[in-house]
């Protein structure tokens, strides 16, 4: 779950981690209203995607009536598909340097790891690929922690000494409590700025693991309300159902168990020559209700002209399957076709269910997949 | 070094109460395994399956010898059980479960590297020695014994290619689902290891997605001379769309990083035969052994 | 530094640990009016010392009238050598168990151990030395902490099952809370009683580590207005100076630097057949003021009728003993003999200073105390 | 097994820049340690006493080969440190400061512990081999070069006794304060157990106080055959109040637990010889060495 920039950026400073002051707004007189206690503002459009920048969704003021006429000009535009609801009018600092600051997981320690480098305000990911010497990474240990010694090491090493050490080190160790206690993803300062008073963050980055969610219950309200997702409609409609959904740009449905199998039967049906319209994994153990839902939420897709249900039980089981295809089939009609591959626990029965329903099986996944891309020819 | 199990492993189900774990415990029981015990704080004296229970790990160790624990434990509650099985000293440890906050793994997997303990997952259908004994979800139909070792990220797809091997008349060592997040705790390298040494396989089938580096890492392991065993792989998520998790959370291709295609070009380089389908690994690997 | 029964029970309060309702009076009408509100109470001395039971300070009252009754008994008194000024009123709780609960520093794991016993209520030293095997003992490794599943263990080996072991599992998780966030020494439920209502504190002890007292001003606060202390006035005296002291009953005062060799010289000084008035310790690398300081105390105590400073240099400078001697001496006069010992780091200086001012130094331990003693004799 | 020192250990000071710290630094090379570094945080460049200082003790690392940590720092601010110097894997790391929280000292311990560091202390005067190194505080003109082994739990009456030996024309092989708190490090039995296997050491002095039941065990091991050397001892505090610390805050006398008469008696029982004033070890001692 990404949390936009002020969302973030209030976590940051509750953590003690200093960020400009600013206001966020939704009219431009409002933007007239912050920016005239600031000065120099920086104003900056509020969207869950990134890339904001290049595409114009930061702007910068030098008075309040300059400030108005930018939030005007940004409101209400479509940044990267998204209307610009909010904008953060936020003061301008003067500093001397521009660090990039993150913590994220990595999956080869196995932990969180601090990635710090003097090349702030551009994309890291370009930094790592080009001059990967200039980012200083520090694998934390889960159990030994983050440690002040370990925060000192990483600014001495990013050139800082003295008062500056100590104090981004600071910043440093705030940054790895944010991720560790809000179960970041992936949390980020770039630019982390060095004015007269000391480091700020510029931008904020917070993205949260959305199997830790419960264990953050305020995060959920606010996102709820502030209405944080880059996810398209059809997209957030299938997590409120508790679907695992991708929407893709074809026309066949597809409906697997596990996210292996059903990006291998994407993968089959494209190399049959079919298209398919998403992704759709039912998960581990799913019960007939949820293979109902799911199968009739493709089904409700327009552009979708025929569905494939590749289901290999494991913890899932084969009967609870036909009984929730059975189900959909009756909600949702004949007339689209309906592929199913079904093999796995209490296969037998959950054939048996099917057959006499007069929904046909398939043993193998190149034979459904050969099929189902057989009913695109026809259309 | 990682610790595989056979027959005699005497297996705990931490969560067997529940659903799916006395549901997987009778199967596991039918398969041959030896559940000695289950856990389920606050059901200590049940019996589920012909199988005691017990309140905490240490109090099933009063009364039974047990090498090794699965975990049938909803995701929020999974990193008490999995620290205290652990701490018990079981090993492998394994985990079923999906959904696992990642701290609580990278909490999980940095507590078992101070003890030594492997643990297997979390959000992997488990390990299984065809014909011999399984500690996971898989069903057993698609397997027979024989001499290919499959180490997979993917559950239901690793069922897939096992089917595909099983139906060409070959059979499997021993199959490992290492777990579709992003942090787990083994690696395709510790099970190539494992394998390397172990004499009943002669082949081994790598079975990757999309996201992180494992495979590229597992490419360079295998270039470098570390396994010396043939090995056909596959590669699931050609059409994944950037930035987004395709089901396992750690599924996901992140700018340049992660890409199907760059994977089964590290291995292609490394020697290894990828398909295209999930079918063609049964057949390279049929090719691989007669050869 | 040892908490009060009441300031104990409110801390375990805010970590979710049940104490009966009650309050803290000073009052006999106070008691009353507590005891009206609460039916059957409990009416406990709030004394800095222990044995408190046996010595009369907990009594309990039917009614409010008795209530006011035992409060005006127990009020004025003095308890163990201190007067009770104050008095806990608390519901009287039927119970079925008393449990004893216990988190203390345990020298030999090097970590905090958690003792509990079916056996509360009564001494547990007394358990320990006559039915050990009634307590059941976790030593809590400091890095991997106290997890749920062994508060579970410990309260099924304790015989729980079920709704209780969980609900003494988490009173031990809090317990174990307090000890570690608060840098208790020892922290105690002696009873913790199992009530219709669940698992309740009857009394509570908490010992801070004096060390650790900088991490919790708010607790220092609280004792310094709370006046809760079992030290003598010339204890309390040598403390707020920044002295290690303790009172004994002799008249030969002794000051030492280092633990060990403060007892050596009391040991010495009493095998010579003097008796030592006191132990002051100056401890690691004292300045010349901390020693004028000392001597002077010692010195100014109507009981001492001589003075032996016994000093082995390492981190102390044999120089800035003799300046601070010289200062003691010009401040409290040569009234009351001084025999010093005087070796190790900057010796040379130290004797030189001294002999300059008539103060003699002797070289080992053993004649020193003979020459203390000596003078003894000739009063 | 307990790591010492000797003159080729190369040496950290951390907290070199403070009073005591530049002090005994001064100390310590004069008497022959090889102190190659210093770390203060936020001092990184100066140079105390001819060492060169650094901001962490891995930037030091950077730029010298470093074996052993040495602590001057402040009671509130040592947990920091220490784990700096135990993640480093310096050992052993010697923790001179008086005051420590015992909350610290436990976490300390359990790292050094998980990662098999020795810690001496807190709150003790180090180590010294005399004539080739120490890394402590002890003034070094109480010692000579011999063959007791010393281990003292006191930092002032180590010395006293210290002396007497040296005075007796005896000398030392090397001596180890373990620290007056009631956590600390070393154990008497981890030290026992270094002397037994250390050729240059014949016999022991063994230096307790009231508190704790540490040299009621050493004496348990002794009379085990843990320990086979002569050994002479003295503990401090048969005038101790019950219930009172006596300066150090692990000497305390709990009921009647940790008592000096409960002590000496288990020492004799082992075999060891107890003198009743500090003297009398020395003189012990050149009986036992003599026979």
């Amino acid at each position: 779950m990404k949390l936009l920039e002020h969302q973030a950026k209030k976590i940051f400073l509750d953590y003690g981690i200093r960020i400009p002051r600013g206001e966020l707004v939704d009219s431009a007189i409002k933007a007239r209203e912050v920016a005239n206690g600031l000065g120099a503002v920086a104003i900056k459009a509020q969207l869950p995607v990134g890339g904001r920048g290049k595409a114009g969704g930061i702007q910068f003021a030098d008075s309040s009536d300059d400030a108005e006429m930018v939030a005007r000009g940004l409101l209400g535009t479509e940044i990267r598909g998204v209307e610009v609801k909010r904008l953060l009018v936020e003061e301008k600092l003067d500093f001397s340097d521009e660090l990039y600051l993150g913590v994220v997981v990595d999956r080869r320690s196995r932990s969180y790891m601090v990635l710090a480098s003097r090349e702030g305000g551009v994309d890291i990911e370009e930094v790592a690929s080009t001059t990967p010497e200039r980012i200083v990474r520090h694998a934390v240990d889960p159990v030994f922690g983050l440690r002040d010694y370990h925060c000192r090491r990483v600014a001495g090493l990013l050139g800082y000494s003295g008062k500056e050490m100590f104090s981004l080190a600071s910043v440093i160790e705030r940054l790895y409590r944010v991720a560790w206690e809000m179960d970041a993803e992936l949390t980020e300062i770039n630019p982390l700025a060095l004015t007269p008073e000391g480091f700020v963050a510029l931008d904020a980055r917070l993205n949260i693991d959305d199997n830790a969610l419960f264990r953050h219950p305020d995060i959920v309200e606010a996102l709820r309300l502030g209405g944080s997702s880059d996810l398209s409609p059809r997209e957030r409609e299938a997590r409120d159902l508790g679907l695992t959904y991708v929407e893709l740009d074809g026309d066949i449905g597809i409906v697997g168990n596990g996210a292996g199998l059903t990006m291998a039967t994407l993968d089959t049906v494209a190399l049959h020559g079919g298209r398919p319209a998403n992704f759709l994994d039912l998960g581990g153990g799913a019960s007939a209700e949820m293979i109902e839902a799911g199968v009739s939420f493709v089904m409700g897709d327009s552009r979708v002209k025929a569905v494939f249900v590749n289901i290999l039980g494991g913890i899932t089981r084969c009967d609870d399957i036909a009984r929730g295809l059975v189900m959909a089939r009756s909600r949702m009609g004949t007339e689209k076709p309906l592929v199913v591959r079904l093999v796995g626990t209490n296969e037998e029965e959950g054939r048996r269910l099917l057959e006499s329903q007069g929904i046909p099986t398939l043993e193998t996944m190149e034979e459904a997949a050969d099929r189902v891309v057989s009913f695109m020819g026809g259309v | 070094m990682v610790r595989f199990i056979d027959g005699d492993t005497r297996v705990l189900v931490q969560g067997i109460t529940g659903t799916q774990g006395s549901f997987h415990t009778r199967l596991m029981l039918d398969y041959g395994s030896r559940v000695v015990a289950g856990v389920t704080p606050g059901r200590g004296g049940m019996v589920v399956e012909g199988v005691p229970v017990f309140d905490t790990v240490a109090g099933a160790q009063d009364r039974h010898e047990i090498d090794a624990s699965i975990l049938f434990i909803p995701a929020r509650f999974v990193l008490d059980p999995a620290l205290e099985a652990i701490d018990a000293g079981l090993d492998p440890v394994v985990v079923i479960t999906e959904g696992v906050p990642v701290r609580d793994t990278m909490e999980i997997v940095a507590n078992a590297r101070l003890r030594g303990t492997t643990i297997i997952g979390p959000n992997c259908p488990g390990i299984i020695k065809p014909g011999e004994v399984k500690m996971g979800i898989m069903p057993e139909q698609v397997f027979r014994r024989g001499n290919v070792g499959i180490v997979s990220r993917s559950g239901t797809l690793f069922y897939e290619i096992a089917s595909h091997i099983s139906r060409r008349g070959l059979g499997q060592s021993i199959c490992v689902g290492l777990g579709g997040d992003p942090v787990v705790g083994l690696d395709f390298i510790d099970v190539l290891r494992w394998f390397e040494a172990d004499d009943e396989t002669e082949a081994v089938a790598l079975i990757g997605e999309i996201g992180g580096d494992a495979e590229e890492r597992a490419a360079g392991f295998i270039a470098g001379g570390g396994f010396t065993k043939p090995v056909a792989a596959y590669i699931a998520g050609r059409t994944a769309v950037p930035g987004k998790s395709m089901g396992h959370a750690g599924a996901i291709v992140q700018g340049d990083a992660g890409t199907a295609i760059g994977k089964i070009e590290a291995l292609r380089d490394a020697g290894v035969a990828v398909g295209d389908l999930p079918g063609d690994v049964a057949e390279a690997l049929g090719g691989l052994l007669k050869g």
